[in-house]
């Protein structure tokens, strides 16, 4: 019998009526729209238990205390530690994407010569070889670690230089070094006791020293309170964060925060509005309520108000003179609520930004800010886990990233204390990687290691029996029984806190107000912490946001 | 007429046997496990009767699901007994230190969040319940995988039509809401998803 | 079948005389070549999501919903026709049924089409049906929209039937004999759906307690905007249908309806869109005066933003409303069939003004008292598939009254018996 | 038993410094993709930096975090969602939105006041290696569909867990603390249990300082904000309830 094209077209029409009847639509239905849940191409988390360790943050100099969540050997995310006594579970936002650096595309992986892919023996042949030539300067961004140690102790076996860049908060420290002869290092604000701050610019409230240091003692303070414990003034030319949220913001004319220091010297000294003897500013009150644009009446009130309620401490964004000078005739310097000396101990650092005269090789730790590049005609082995795109290091040496190498924790610049903690690694590179200081004693076999340093500095804490063991509880030192226990409890997430060095904490003498300083940071390099890159997660705050700006490895 | 009603009927039943006997063959396939493994075993011979000897929870309460390869290594770092499964397991995986990649049939999908402690200690189910009697079984059953979906064919239950089905056949949601909505546990949708 | 690429004479009724085969192509292609464009930026939304448009987070209705809105109301000719013809009785009407089935089945098988491109993930679309929020207007719209397309693709299989090849096959003949006989309660059925939908489709913003431009209060559980969707689209339905009639009479030179039909389409809508702009302007005094004031928003917000001034809503009222609903009905101007034409056009500017306003001032203004007004430029490819449906619409329709007696009034060959009266 | 989980934000507290951005994209595996901006990026967190349109010494600025308010009645998400997608938990109160039911129709979208909810434009995407830094408590949502805030539910599944595991009926409140507010560096972001008339997030919510945005609106949500300045009071009302320049003129006219 013979199919016509009507017969193909019936069986065609019952065939499609019967497999409305079977599972095959409503399933392949049903399916497409599950795979459609189950995209894969859409990355999932891995499956697993999540452990909660404790370490600390080392991308920059403050420390911030870190609970760290880990599932399958990789961090996946960060937290504060609330029971931190410096930074009581505050982070600034960066660290809150962190976990995710150590897979940015930045990330160094192989030793780069001149920007071409090499090889550590190779790096390290060219480094012995430029030894050998000549001096050597090691460069740190983190002085007062083991590490640091490590590289000092190298540079001195070789009779070359230790050098350190010092945060922008050190740095505004500087002056009363040169006043009090005490390093700027071991100086700190004892903020907790002051009644005003008189800012000139430092940015109190967006990354100023340890972040939830000072904000959590503004919050707790200052925020909302019409007639706050604390009072913030912040001198700025524009509307900063720090500004905005301010008891008072005083709009000076840019740059003109020296000259308003000076005024409010002035006034301070001509009405007697201070105790304490200071040297007269050579500048008239004319003049500065004139370079300012607030006018004579608006920097009397403004003195006047400073001194309503003491103690008083001006705080400046970089090492300037005249508000150094200000804190002198404030009486703030080596007062509660002042300028205080941190430690005992008497150390001072060689600036890393005074030119590099006859060094055949210059070493650059891997916590040396980015876009810090000394001029020299040595041969520059730049350690760094991230590449930072531009930089003129003859060779980029991949270090250890995030919580990838254990590493002690001294005081974060802004202190009034000395504290002490351990960053335990809770991870591993995927890749080689050294630390400036594992590649140093790799050559200089008779540096000690910082294991080895680490564990003294624990002892010496143990021994001295001052200060606090800070974890969930507090344990005075002198409780502890062994080294050991205080050593364990310290790598388990504990902080130490020393005691405040008591009177007479400072003695400055300064006899005549300093002359009109010009721009202190003429080196090209910007003022405050630079990382080379940003976790990707920023763009939440940027580009996504539009509530902050990106200005190479910072936030604006 | 006629000869078109007779036709349209072939139509028809092709169709069916396409649909109920053909499809359900070909959407799965099957994937071996590794390992032959024997729950009946290691329950009568090895004094493993209780699941939880194996397939523990965790301190957090989150549940450790197939066991890590050390546990098996705790009885098995050296061979007991001489079957083939036996020798893979020794040379392959405990002494190489790789896990045992096991297919597992009711591996629920990323989005889901099912936490055993809740069903066992709040509900207080027994494993039985969702897992019918697999731990008595002598032998590790076929795995099978959803072309399309991806799921394990233990989601969807072996009864194409679900009509039907064995009790314990099926781990959809619709089959969690079910129980969920007979004990008035509602817990809304991110109760279960992540 | 090969006969095709010569003369297609065989396929075209009996007697009605029709442009030569090439000429007929030659119109085609250029439709043809937009519709091509719009599949290719279909594809590329589909394919790579829809980060291809240029909406975004507060913009996330954008140029498509807008046409979705349009085309369905000017669509409403469809049943709103058949109501008129088969339940009112209006029989003068007739001449223009089948195209206002033609052209419905295009506007609302194009929004369904628009629809699943816009969703991110179609599919899975199908979840509203098997898990239905029915408080939610929109699933009232998905389930009216995909049974009335249903009910008019039924609607269109007894004209597709008359084809004079398919009249051939006696089976067919039956089955159409058989459909037709169902055309009146599909229509009743259709008019059912689709008031839902017209109404479901303005309650769409209506229900909008989050946007108090488009908030209103409602009567039972709808609010006022689903009635006014209801008026204002049986209201420019039928003068849509009149503009493309008289397109198509322009395009072929050939007279396919009597000017009285016109006039009376011209004035049912004219009539209806006077109660509608009557409708309106209360409900626009209430929102102003009481609805917008309670939850705290005076309406000169809404009109503080350039373009959207005061002016839109004297546009939407007075020049695309009381303007043309006067033309429209006032016989001296209706007679005119120049000015019953534009009239016409007026109204179905003043729909889409309306539609337009709805679902992009909706979105452009601010609604927290620190948010920025927006604006939003539809990405070339939302505009190309907005084009495709054009283009699409204009296919179907040129091959529906090129091969199949649309206007059954015509006397063209076998015009009269083939509507089966 | 059954919690009504919400918010009080201490704007006074706040110095917009975005740690709750970052914490909650980190916690909710948010992705950050290079093309993402303002319109269409992903911020279930969003801190908007807000001034009192005066100009020099007298200028002011408030920042304010913008997150799901989880509103509780006739919450316009839920109602308008076709399939169900969204619905307010009965026992926490919390605004659930579920991306793997939600077909990506954006009326949700166009139905809330405050935007806070996001279309996941495309899909999410890690820089090689780094999908291994994913959260293992929240699963990644697909491309074409929307995602909002929904308190943590991870920590909450967490939290309800470890109760299970200690045979607890009740979880420990201080196991449930979301993303944002464990990450605030001033504690200006605080969460609780707005049904508890003992906890101190409820009664911070009845301060007289304390404000909704937009509660004209009768949604009656759950996050709280607080300021002790008027004029950032004031910004919760509309544009027309705020004394503005644009307001002023307006009224003129």
């Amino acid at each position: 019998m013979k199919v016509s094209r009507r017969d193909l077209l019936v069986w065609s029409a019952g065939a499609a009526a019967g497999l409305m009847v079977t599972p095959v639509p409503w399933r392949v239905l049903d399916d497409v729209s599950i795979w459609s849940q189950n995209w894969p191409w859409i990355p999932q988390p891995a499956r697993g238990p999540v452990d909660v360790k404790q370490s600390a943050c080392t991308l920059c100099p403050k420390g911030c205390g870190l609970r760290v969540r880990v599932a399958g050997g990789f961090l996946v995310g960060v937290a504060g530690v609330a029971s931190h006594p410096v930074t009581r579970g505050a982070l600034c936002p960066l660290a809150f994407g962190a976990h995710q650096l150590n897979w940015h595309p930045q990330r160094l992986r192989t030793v780069l010569h001149r920007r071409s892919v090499s090889t550590w023996n190779a790096a390290q042949m060219a480094f012995t070889k430029a030894c050998s030539e000549g001096p050597v300067v090691v460069i740190d961004g983190y002085p007062g670690r083991a590490a640091s140690q490590v590289l000092e102790s190298f540079a001195k076996n070789r009779r070359g230089e230790y050098r350190v860049v010092l945060s922008a908060e050190t740095r505004a420290l500087a002056p009363y070094e040169r006043w009090t002869g005490v390093p700027a290092a071991l100086l700190g604000y004892d903020v907790e006791n002051a009644g005003t701050i008189v800012s000139f610019g430092a940015p109190l409230l967006d990354g100023w020293g340890a972040p939830g240091h000072f904000t959590r003692l503004w919050a707790d303070r200052a925020a909302g309170m019409n007639d706050p414990q604390l009072r913030l003034i912040q001198v700025e030319p524009t509307l900063s964060r720090t500004a905005s949220r301010a008891w008072q913001w005083v709009p000076v004319r840019n740059g003109s925060e020296a000259v308003l220091a000076a005024g409010i010297a002035g006034v301070l000294l001509e009405e007697h509005l201070v105790s304490a003897r200071g040297p007269k500013p050579t500048l008239s009150l004319t003049a500065a309520g004139e370079q300012t644009g607030l006018g004579i009446d608006a920097i009397r009130g403004l003195a006047r108000t400073i001194v309503a309620r003491p103690p008083v401490v001006a705080i400046a964004n970089d090492d300037s003179p005249e508000v150094a000078a200000l804190n002198v005739v404030l009486g703030a310097v080596g007062a509660r609520g002042g300028i205080v000396r941190r430690s005992r101990e008497n150390k001072s650092y060689l600036a890393a930004d005074t030119p590099i005269s006859s060094a055949r090789a210059v070493v650059i730790d891997s916590s040396v800010p980015w876009d810090f590049a000394p001029k020299t005609d040595a041969e520059v082995f730049r350690f760094a886990a991230w590449d930072g795109g531009s930089g003129s290091a003859d060779w980029l040496l991949p270090a250890p990233g995030f919580l990838e190498e254990a590493t002690d924790v001294p005081a974060a610049p802004e202190l009034a204390v000395q504290s002490f903690a351990l960053a335990p690694a809770l991870t591993k590179a995927q890749h080689e990687v050294r630390s400036a200081a594992l590649f140093l004693s790799g050559i200089d076999s008779a540096l000690p290691t910082a294991e080895e340093i680490i564990h003294a500095r624990c002892q010496q804490i143990f021994q001295s029996r001052v200060g606090m063991l800070c974890s969930r509880e507090q344990t005075p030192v002198s409780r502890f029984a062994a080294s050991q226990k205080l050593e364990e409890q310290l790598w388990a997430g504990a902080v130490w806190v020393g005691e405040p060095v008591g009177p007479p904490n400072l003695r400055c003498e300064l006899k005549e107000w300093p002359t009109p300083s010009t721009s202190t940071r003429g080196e090209g390099w910007s003022s405050s912490w630079t990382a080379p890159v940003l976790p990707p997660l920023a763009s939440k705050l940027v580009e996504e946001s539009g509530l902050r700006q990106r200005a190479e490895g910072r936030l604006a | 007429m006629r000869r078109s009603l007779l036709v349209f009927g072939l139509g028809v039943m092709v169709a069916m046997l396409a649909g109920w006997v053909v499809f359900p063959r070909a959407l799965y396939m099957r994937k071996p496990q590794p390992l032959e493994f024997r729950h009946k075993t290691h329950a009568e011979k090895s004094g493993l009767a209780d699941c939880n000897e194996c397939h523990a929870l965790r301190d957090d309460g989150t549940f450790a699901g197939l066991p890590a390869m050390e546990k098996c290594a705790g009885c098995h770092a050296e061979r007991i007994g001489e079957t083939k499964a036996e020798a893979t397991l020794v040379n392959n995986y405990i002494k190489q230190g790789h896990e045992t990649p096991w297919q597992v049939y009711a591996q629920q999908p990323p989005n889901v969040w099912f936490s055993h402690s809740i069903h066992l200690k709040r509900a207080g189910l027994k494993c039985e319940d969702c897992h019918a009697n697999y731990g008595a079984s002598d032998q590790v059953k076929v795995y099978e995988v959803n072309r399309i979906s991806g799921y394990s064919r233990d989601i969807w239950g072996h009864s194409i039509s679900r009509l039907h089905r064995a009790p314990h056949d099926g781990m959809k949601m619709s089959d969690c809401e079910d129980c969920h909505r007979q004990h008035n546990a509602d817990v809304g949708c991110l109760g279960c998803h992540k | 079948m090969s006969s095709i690429t010569f003369s297609d004479s065989r396929w075209i009724a009996r007697g009605a005389e029709r442009a030569s085969f090439p000429r007929f192509i030659s119109w085609l292609v250029p439709w043809v070549i937009i519709l091509a464009v719009g599949v290719y930026a279909a594809g590329l939304c589909l394919y790579y999501g829809l980060n291809q448009t240029n909406m975004d987070n507060r913009f996330a209705f954008g140029l498509w919903i807008f046409l979705d809105l349009g085309i369905i109301a000017l669509g409403a000719g469809a049943f709103f026709t058949g109501f008129l013809v088969y339940i009112l009785k209006r029989a003068e009407l007739k001449p223009i049924l089948n195209t206002a089935v033609v052209v419905g089945l295009i506007c609302y098988s194009g929004a369904v089409a628009i629809l699943m491109i816009d969703v991110g993930q179609p599919l899975r679309a199908w979840f509203t049906f098997w898990h239905p929020n029915t408080h939610s207007m929109l699933t009232e719209v998905t389930f009216c929209i995909s049974c009335y397309l249903l009910v008019l693709c039924l609607e269109y299989i007894p004209l597709l039937l008359r084809n004079r090849q398919l009249r051939r096959l006696p089976s067919f003949l039956v089955f159409e004999h058989q459909l037709h006989k169902l055309v009146p309660v599909l229509a009743a059925v259709g008019t059912l759906l689709s008031f839902f939908h017209q109404g479901s489709l303005g309650g769409l913003y209506g229900v909008l307690r989050g946007r108090p431009f488009a908030y209103r209060h409602g009567f039972l559980i709808w609010p006022s905007t689903f009635f006014l969707f209801i008026l204002s689209a049986i209201a420019t339905g039928p003068s849509f249908l009149m503009l493309v009639t008289a397109t198509v009479e322009k395009v072929t030179g050939k007279r396919l309806v009597a000017d009285k039909v016109f006039r009376r389409l011209g004035l049912i809508s004219g009539v209806l869109l006077a109660v509608y702009v009557a409708a309106k302007s209360i409900d626009t005094l209430i929102w102003i005066n009481i609805t917008s004031p309670s939850v705290g928003f005076a309406p000169w917000e809404y009109y503080m933003h350039k373009p959207f001034g005061l002016p839109i809503l004297f546009a939407e009222i007075v020049l695309f409303g009381l303007l043309p609903a006067f033309l429209l009905a006032y016989r001296r101007t209706a007679s005119h069939r120049g000015v019953l034409l534009s009239a016409a056009a007026l109204a179905c500017c003043g729909v889409l003004l309306n539609r337009f306003v709805l679902t992009v001032q909706t979105l452009a203004l601010p609604t927290l008292s620190f948010d920025e007004f927006l604006q939003y430029t539809p990405s070339w490819q939302e505009v190309a598939s907005f084009g495709g449906v054009i283009a699409y619409g204009v296919i179907v329709y040129s091959l529906s009254y090129r091969y199949l007696p649309l206007f059954s009034a015509q006397p063209e060959g076998g015009g009269k018996d083939v509507s089966g009266h | 038993m059954s919690a009504r989980y919400g918010m009080v934000i201490d704007l006074d507290r706040c110095t917009g410094c975005g740690s709750c951005m970052v914490a909650c994209a980190a916690e909710n595996n948010v992705p950050a993709l290079p093309q993402a901006t303002t319109r269409t990026g992903l911020t279930p967190m969003l801190v908007r930096r807000v001034s009192n349109e005066r100009d020099g010494a007298e200028r002011r600025e408030v920042f304010i975090p913008i997150l799901c308010m989880h509103c509780e009645r006739e919450t316009p998400c839920v109602s308008v969602c076709p399939q169900q997608a969204v619905e307010v938990d009965k026992a926490t109160g919390i605004v659930m939105q579920m991306p793997q039911r939600c077909l990506g129709c954006r009326y949700c979208m166009t139905a809330c006041a405050y935007h806070a909810r996001y279309f996941n434009w495309r899909d999410p995407a890690w820089p090689a290696g780094m999908e291994k830094s994913l959260n293992p408590a929240v699963a990644v949502r697909m491309r074409g569909v929307v995602e909002k805030c929904n308190f943590c539910h991870g920590r909450l599944h967490a939290a309800k867990e470890k109760a299970a595991a200690a045979s607890k009926r009740e979880i420990d409140p201080a196991d449930y603390v979301p993303a944002c507010v464990e990450a605030c560096p001033t504690g200006a972001i605080r969460f609780g249990n707005l049904a508890d008339t003992g906890d101190p997030v409820s009664h911070e919510a009845r301060s007289p300082y304390a404000f909704r945005l937009l509660a004209r609106l009768g949604t009656e949500p759950k996050v709280y904000y607080k300021s002790k300045e008027a004029w950032v009071r004031q910004l919760a009302e509309s544009v027309s309830g705020r004394e503005t320049e644009a307001s002023r003129e307006m009224k003129h006219v």
